[in-house]
């Protein structure tokens, strides 16, 4: 049996709901990732820099100083591909240019070797952006994240860019949204608290599992929220990729964001199927970071992110190492 | 139904303060956040509607400072450079020289906002947020406009 | 022989080449204008108050303690209608009622008086913003300078509010612009520097003052620089207010700008009649201040603004008190 | 021929820095200040041009820095929100990967800008400041960006 090399890391972004409250200030949240056993940080910057995009030294150094403190590695800043800034138009290839070199720039006086951007900066401009990376040494990777999946025409295009001139320099960031076949608890708690009757909505979602058309799940006495929340099931619990897609394209595959938005135990999440992943990937010989990334906080402010972590984190252990030890 | 959670922080728990300079009463103001885990430019704010017990307010009577600069609301979606950091609190003022009365006021703020990255198929996520609180008006006497 | 009561104040513009330079600071500024003598002053906010439009408190305690240390006396805040700040439209009435709002309260922390406004706030904003004035106790005042002057028609309507509603509240800043009649010393070298060659400069100015019309003034061999400035000479210095004016509107006259370009002596200003000027808002019993206003600095960035300010001084003591004696 | 004398504050003598990010070049810097008596938003500058040495800068590769913000040529003119206070320098980096070479370079400046408050009779004043000055390399190592 040989040790698999897969490293549970932690964007910061799962510490949503304390940071946005005021609870955990930046260091409150790198404290508790580094109580938590965490080694390998992410954190969006859009959230969590001060004066982002253009953070002052001052704000580096001290950064910097935390990270020491709490005995942290930086393994990915994350950037957005903010299209949709303008209201008269979408962002040109020189802002997105701007942006992106702001964030290679940045990244790197931060100290991170990786820098995770978005669909939306173009095959074009993720090519153009290689001299850059070289330069500065620093990796770019494209999230993909749900709706968009691999057979989504556009990543075909991005993959022979990371595996053509932008090999080992440029590749791409899975979110397992694109492996959601399930809608979560707290997704399901919000449907009812928004009107969804309880027994109409566990009958769509049994129908959603069952493959009947939306069509057929919508019944005639539905209000307008439960139309709209039943077509919400039908639009994103899709789960548009395959898990074996992830052994294909292995080799772009950077670091991962292994998304969850609610564990009702330490041993599986009925949402996402991370035994499947996760023995894949192990098997396929991944050895980057899995980044636990908690996502609860966009549906219910009062669960504890930390505690959600902790189940993540096991599972993560026990699938990893129960079933490698199956096999 | 993502984003929901985050309608929570758009109104800040501080207090209505009466804004005066010397002694003259110009208006009065509380706090407001950016609903969402993350920071964006006040460019994606499509829409801000204030509410003082079930009133609307005068969208010309309004200012909204921040980064330590004054906006009017018809500015905000221009500003494709004013940058709204998640933990800073934007205040509103009420332009109104007689202030706000002592006691408590409902407070209620609509905001229309689009999440910027979200164009995956072409269309942006546009959300309503629409949150009301009580609030206090300060006893404090003395403010910095 | 009665005791004249015009008093003689400073804008800190005088100092604009010592200010933009580096050479003086803002306190620099105001310890020199404390050391000529000078007790009222005026200061142009978009030049001298760092974080305008918005200046924090902080400065404004500073403020505060520098004219208590140079025993000053805050006598106008200067503010702009900026119209056209936006490449694509000009401001809107709400934007110069936001902009107008926020200079009376500034004026009002900072201890002011009087602010003063141009005229493109219009008649309409400009009665508006009576009640804020009554309100704050600040009075507001529109500057009059070349190219207008008191027959533009806008003016009359301006006049109309300082005289019914305003009264008291709202009046006029005249800018000894409208009476200038010739071009000063500073602007004849920058003409030669130019290439206007000098013996043509000086038949130019020659005819202008004659009453020859330009056309007959630019001869056929002329540069084009030559034409151009003879263009603007003919333009600038045409003198469109008569002194008598003054004495006319002096009920509106909140306080004066003493525009001056540049003074060869102590006693007398080849361009703008001070003798009639003066003697005219002396014996109407003008009240009020008269703002030193030197203004070579647009043309000069050698000239001492001191000594300009002190020739100033004493040319307008001369023409008050000798003058008065004659009389 | 007025606003004439401001021209020569438009390049400051603050000498052309490279910049480093650690060890790594990105580009190269200096210094402007607004050629005035006063301060304005920065949408009243029409046109901004830089030349180096005789060539004109791609202005690709230009960023504007100001109020501690990054601004692209191209948004200048729609800055109506962002002051550039008279005694500010803004600083201009030119984003080249191999920095500027040690020594002298002549650096040229053109702006063309609206003076906002001039439209007496609707029309605005517009000026060209068009100025050039040699300046040398700094010998220093690590700068901020
Ligand atoms: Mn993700
Ligand atoms: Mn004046």
């Amino acid at each position: 049996m040989k040790q698999h090399k897969i490293k549970l890391g932690v964007s910061l972004y799962s510490f949503s709901t304390e940071f946005i409250s005021d609870q955990l200030d930046l260091e409150g949240v790198l404290k508790r990732a580094g109580e938590m056993g965490y080694k390998g940080v992410e954190i969006v910057a859009a959230q969590m820099v001060p004066e982002y995009p253009y953070p002052s030294d001052e704000w580096l150094e001290y950064f910097a100083g935390l990270l020491k403190e709490y005995d942290l590695e930086p393994v990915c800043w994350s950037a957005y591909i903010d299209m949709g800034i303008r209201s008269d138009r979408d962002l040109t290839r020189e802002e997105i240019i701007q942006y992106t070199l702001n964030d290679l720039i940045y990244a790197k006086k931060a100290g991170f070797p990786l820098v995770r951007t978005q669909h939306a900066i173009s095959p074009e401009i993720f090519r153009a952006m290689i001299p850059w990376c070289k330069h500065l040494g620093v990796k770019l990777a494209i999230e993909m994240h749900h709706p968009h999946h691999f057979d989504v025409p556009l990543w075909q295009e991005f993959f022979a860019v990371m595996r053509g001139e932008g090999k080992g320099i440029l590749g791409f960031v899975p979110d397992f949204s694109i492996f959601q076949h399930r809608p979560h608890q707290l997704f399901l708690n919000q449907a009812v608290e928004l009107g969804f009757r309880p027994d109409r909505l566990a009958a769509v979602v049994d129908k959603h599992q069952a493959g009947v058309p939306k069509e057929a799940a919508i019944e005639s006495d539905f209000s307008a929220v439960e139309r709209e929340i039943t077509t919400e099931i039908y639009g994103k619990f899709n789960r548009p990729a395959r898990v074996e897609q992830l052994r294909e394209y292995l080799d772009c595959i950077f670091y991962i964001h292994g998304k969850f938005y609610y564990l009702p135990d330490d041993r599986h999440d009925p949402c996402v199927p991370y035994e499947e992943i996760l023995t894949t990937l192990r098997d396929g010989g991944y050895e980057g970071y899995i980044a636990s990334e908690y996502e609860g906080h966009h549906f219910d402010a009062e669960i504890d992110s930390v505690a959600q972590l902790q189940r993540y984190v096991a599972m993560n252990n026990r699938i990893l190492n129960e079933q490698e030890a199956l096999t | 139904m993502d984003f929901q959670a985050y309608n929570k922080i758009l109104i800040c728990d501080d207090e209505i303060v009466n804004v005066r300079v010397d002694s003259v009463t110009i208006g009065y103001e509380f706090k407001i956040k950016y609903p969402s885990y993350r920071g964006v430019f006040l460019s994606c704010i499509e829409a801000l509607d204030f509410y003082v017990d079930g009133r609307k307010l005068d969208e010309s009577t309004i200012f909204f400072y921040l980064n330590g600069k004054q906006f009017l609301l018809g500015e905000l979606s221009e500003l494709f450079k004013e940058y709204w950091f998640i933990s800073d609190k934007a205040t509103i003022r009420v332009i109104d020289p007689n202030g706000i009365a002592p006691g408590s006021h409902e407070v209620r703020v609509f905001m229309r906002h689009r999440v910027p990255y979200t164009g995956y198929f072409g269309e942006y996520l546009v959300l309503d947020s629409d949150e009301s609180k009580t609030l206090a008006v300060s006893d404090r006497q003395e403010v910095s406009p």
